[in-house]
């Protein structure tokens, strides 16, 4: 776990930097279920608020150039890495001025420029994907790192397994990271996985695994920067589980009836984002007025973001038909 | 008869099947506390406990292989798969291992295992989660296709599937789980590989199942009003395939159109359009048209979308087309 | 032109287009040190090193998900699996995310992965390793299928997929491996999705691709004797599928048989004959005729293998059917 | 590991019987390759020599109404089990008589009244099945175990992950036993699992793992003993990691020439047949003689077995439609 000192290290500004990305995140994805009731927008809707912490300790803690790639409650993910709201917005309306120009949709966000390589629908289905995005950089003698986060379900599957050893096997240099929310939809890890405690798969590749408080942001930023320095520097794979909680059901249609009040009102209480507040004024890093800017600011950034998805157009019929293949 | 829907139909056909056969257990993820993502399995582990109703990881190829090798050891698994999607995870355990071991072994060990799964397009899931599989199945010996559209047909089939000592794919439509029909109350099953005509008529026949049963049915209530009478067949099974009352109808009528959810190309119409050439070449009129999914990655924007799955609209276009 | 083995012509394929853009490298099970299990890749270990020449462990689904990750970040890599029947084990991988990345990403990708494999029946492997899956990537949209016959017609197209921006399914028959032909010295390539009539006729089109182009000339041959004119038509592909070449070929001769090692219910002669209806009803004098293996899981035993598979003899016997 | 004292629990009988079964084993597989240049059989021909001791120790560690499940390199284990080598000799050579009536092959051996679930082909893809084997055993509460046993290269595949889970999970009756042979065909261990001990792979199912010496039949059994007795009382799964050692290629086709002359010498060296013979005289547990009486014996039963292979009749043509379902 991180140390006094290293948070210290980070300045103020990379500090409102994480807490504004995570009000940004947590304004956009309770911005959608309302839009999503309206019929703005269709299929599955997975939100990411609770999780915040993760994908912004994760952003923060690795470059521009750096790989991203993501299961499908990746919103919050492709936000953090610097994604504009509008365009991710637009996607979920299925417009063509969308991240994936409308043909992906929620759970399939994209953005080249930012190198998200994705978000992905089948359960594992990109974590071979990510062994071979980071044997790309490899392969180049790059210095990047890729990142691929996933949820506590997500271990149960065989690609899992693939991925570690291959990613092992490679030294490719990447960060494999779950997103432990205790639950793949209504199971709990317990009643999944033979072992609970997930940072310890790694265990069966020779992997570095590591747990983090998923709840804190700048714990998150520290074990994953650390991963991310030794990826660079040569020293392959690794494995961090970050143990989190999604506020709200699996996805849009889910009541999430077998949580207990009892149990969410625990985790509400860590709240990644009011906790974080809170430190942040008790450090001296920042004003409650500060603070209180940025969460009218990204306000105002969603409400933009909902009125460029409403005012874009829908695809081109004619965009059935292109993008099957390359060369015609 | 009392009207209930698909849902309450599948959910009724494992109540009575599970109740009937201490050897039948179903698997899955979500199946048990959860009660089924779609909620057919509602009420099955607090009737059958933890030991017939089991939870799964998200393991497709672990639990296809789990159901496989319970199959071979004298139980009576069905396995649910969250989607048909996952199928293809668990495609090697399917079609390379509870599709073939009866064969590979001398036919001295069988499967009578059902994988059931709701499969479907259109509902803005994308390319990942809206694949129509049956033209796959299709393709591998060994395994039974059932594809059910009416309620009732969905009732019978199911437990008829599970009694089977083959091993059966039996895929329902997410976008029928809520459409209601009526259900007889008293105990029926229904063969396996039966077609049924849901509509009567004269000039045309159309090939279909699934949900897209209903797309025609409306077509044929359209074409109805200008005169043409059309006859759907609801094959309900891609195998055993029943080119029987394909063959009767289309011999009756010369022409035929095929309406299927799959991907045009490699579709299934393309096998059934070839049998009806085969044996009826003479008595057609007309060569059949096929009529299917584009072939493209479904796209996740409603528009799109909907431009790519067979409609009434173009059903009755291609009626039209082989007049 | 010098005569060298199907085997060297892929070989050379593969020195060629290594050589030629350093972005191509190579990974599979035992593709390295071992050279291919068909020594398909002899010597591209030593020519280009580890880096470019990656020997994996057997972990299907990992091989065509980390080359789909390399492809998607700039790389060119060419998997290859064992054989075909692993394909199964990785299908997930290939139908949907190789296949489909680039449309549900909005065209803002590209997959430049060329997927090799052996594949073909008829060597006593039995019902697990005798799978012919072309019809399966037909049916998938963003895969292109390529399946060459004669060894010039490998190299040229095994270039071309490997310069391809599309994901390619190149699958390589084991039977034909040791099959001789004339290959150009001269660096050359093919288009993809151009069939080739290998045979010029005026009685009938048979309509086939791989192996079963031998057993079809041979057929021919036999058939030429009793003043029967086949007329053969490599597809070579079935995405691109080459209908122009088909449809100007049936359209001459009125009377058509598909040749293929696929199972035949759900195979891909059920596609190419519709498409044949469809477009040229009126010129045939005959349904078309569609020869396949037998609907079952691929026995062991030599003679219920061999009768299993279309031979000569079969296909003397579909031609004479349709005359 | 095994001690002197649970050995010397063994009767003579047992230990001739071990013997003998290894010996029947080495003799049938050594007949094969002269059979398979004549012709009589086709495909692929994965021998068993080299791997006795795990085979016949497994095999005399479980009962008869215990179930074995294995990979295609599994003639030695249906013979172990109690398979008859004409039947299964029969099978190679495609007959109607053979233990899955010629549409096997030695691959696909099958022996239902033995409980052996087959011979599978796809590396990885039968450890699921046995999972359901063991769950029947569960379900019908039941005091039978299943084995399943499978190479190195098999513990790569995604469902090795999936089955060791799954296993856990539901505590199964089962004991998984990987026959490290060095090699999955010319790709050595270290070249393709970045854990080089592959029975440390089960600490990511929190299941036992350990290891045995696979050219010492009674460390086999012993080990094996021990987790089948765990199983039977409700201890759930195994995991037994055998080193061994094929003395012959990956199948018949295979030169082998990845292996140094020195490697192959070192393990000749430790041949289980021999070893067992020695101690066995040494032990006092049998003569010289009664070993060569053995060998003899064997010898002579599978010259049998070659004739009544070759003397049987092939499948009656109309097989090829039978047994594709049960209900037509
Ligand atoms: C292969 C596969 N199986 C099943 C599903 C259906 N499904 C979607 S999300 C999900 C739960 C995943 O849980 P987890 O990995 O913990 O991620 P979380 O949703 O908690 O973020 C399941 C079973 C799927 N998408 N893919
Ligand atoms: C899924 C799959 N991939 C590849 C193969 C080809 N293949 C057959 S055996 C083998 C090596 C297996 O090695 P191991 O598991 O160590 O078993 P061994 O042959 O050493 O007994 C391979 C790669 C296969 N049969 N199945
Ligand atoms: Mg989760
Ligand atoms: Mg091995």
């Amino acid at each position: 776990m991180e140390t006094k000192k290293e948070r210290s290290l980070l300045e103020s500004r990379d500090l409102l930097g994480m807490y504004r990305d995570m009000v940004r995140v947590r304004q956009f994805e309770e911005a959608c279920p309302k839009l999503y009731s309206q019929g703005k927008m269709g299929g599955f809707l997975h939100l990411y608020s609770g999780q915040e912490a993760v994908g912004v300790g994760v952003a923060h803690a690795i470059h521009k150039q750096d790989y991203m790639i993501s299961a499908y409650r990746e919103h919050g993910l492709l936000i953090a890495k610097g994604g504009r709201p509008e365009k991710v917005m637009a996607e979920l309306f299925g417009k063509a001025t969308g991240v994936s120009r409308g043909k992906g949709g929620s759970m399939h966000l994209f953005d080249p420029e930012l190198r998200f390589m994705g978000g992905y629908g089948i359960v594992g289905g990109h974590l071979p994907i990510s062994v071979g995005v980071a044997y790309s950089i490899l392969y180049r003698e790059g210095d990047e790192v890729a990142v691929c986060l996933f949820g506590d379900g997500a271990t149960n599957q065989g690609v899992f397994h693939e991925a570690m050893n291959m990613a092992a096997l490679y030294q490719v240099p990447m960060i494999f990271i779950c997103e432990n929310n205790g639950y793949g939809i209504g199971t709990s890890v317990l009643r999944a996985s033979a072992m609970e405690e997930l940072y310890k798969k790694s265990c069966a590749y020779e992997t570095p695994g590591e747990k983090v408080d998923g709840m804190d942001v700048l714990a998150v930023y520290e074990t994953v920067r650390r991963a991310v320095q030794r990826a660079r520097e040569g020293g392959g794979p690794s494995y961090i589980e970050a143990i989190t909680y999604r506020f709200r059901g699996h996805s849009i249609s889910d009541p999430g009836t077998y949580r207990s009040e009892q149990e969410k009102r625990i985790w509400q209480e860590r709240d990644p984002i009011p906790n974080f507040a809170r430190w942040l004024v008790e450090q001296g890093k920042a004003t409650r007025e500060d603070l209180e800017k940025i969460d009218g600011e990204e306000k105002d950034l969603i409400r933009e973001a909902i009125r460029f998805a409403e005012e874009s157009p829908f695809p081109d019929p004619e965009e059935l038909w292109t993008d099957v293949y390359v060369e015609s | 008869m009392p009207e209930i829907t698909c849902r309450e139909a599948l959910n009724q056909a494992l109540h009575e099947e599970m109740a009937r056969d201490p050897s039948t257990f179903i698997l899955g993820e979500d199946v048990g506390l959860y009660e089924g993502s779609f909620k057919v399995t509602k009420g099955l582990l607090a009737r059958f406990g933890e030991k017939r109703v089991l939870d799964t990881p998200i393991s497709e190829a672990g639990i296809v292989g789990m159901a496989c090798g319970a199959a071979m050891t004298g139980l009576r698994p069905i396995a649910e798969l969250m989607t048909i999607n996952f199928a293809i995870v668990a495609m090697d355990q399917i079609m390379n291992h509870v599709a073939i071991v009866r064969y590979m072994f001398g036919g001295q060990v069988k499967v009578p295992l059902t994988i059931r799964a709701p499969g479907g397009a259109g509902h803005q899931l994308g390319a990942q989660h809206s694949h129509v599989l049956e033209a796959i199945f299709m393709h591998c010996p060994g395994l039974r296709v059932i594809v059910p559209s009416f309620p009732a047909d969905a009732k019978g089939l199911l437990k008829s599937a599970i009694r089977s000592d083959d091993p059966v794919m039996f895929i329902e439509h997410e976008g029928i789980y809520g459409v209601k029909g009526e259900v007889p109350e008293d105990e029926f099953t229904l063969p396996l590989g039966v077609a049924d005509i849901k509509r009567r008529g004269t000039d045309v026949t159309i090939i279909t199942l699934s949900r897209m049963v209903y797309v025609c049915l409306e077509a044929a209530e359209e074409l109805a009003g200008e005169g043409i009478q059309v006859e759907v067949v609801d094959l309900r099974a891609l195998n055993p395939l029943d080119m029987l009352t394909v063959l009767e109808s289309v011999r009756r009528t010369h022409r035929a159109v095929t309406v299927e959810e799959s991907w045009l190309t490699g579709g299934w119409g393309g096998e059934v359009a070839s049998r009806i050439m085969e044996q009826a070449f003479d008595q057609m009129d007309a060569p059949v048209f096929r009529l299917g999914c584009a072939d493209v990655p479904m796209p996740y924007s409603k528009h799109l979308e909907q431009s790519a799955i067979p409609n009434v609209r173009k059903v009755i276009e291609a009626v039209r087309s082989v007049l």
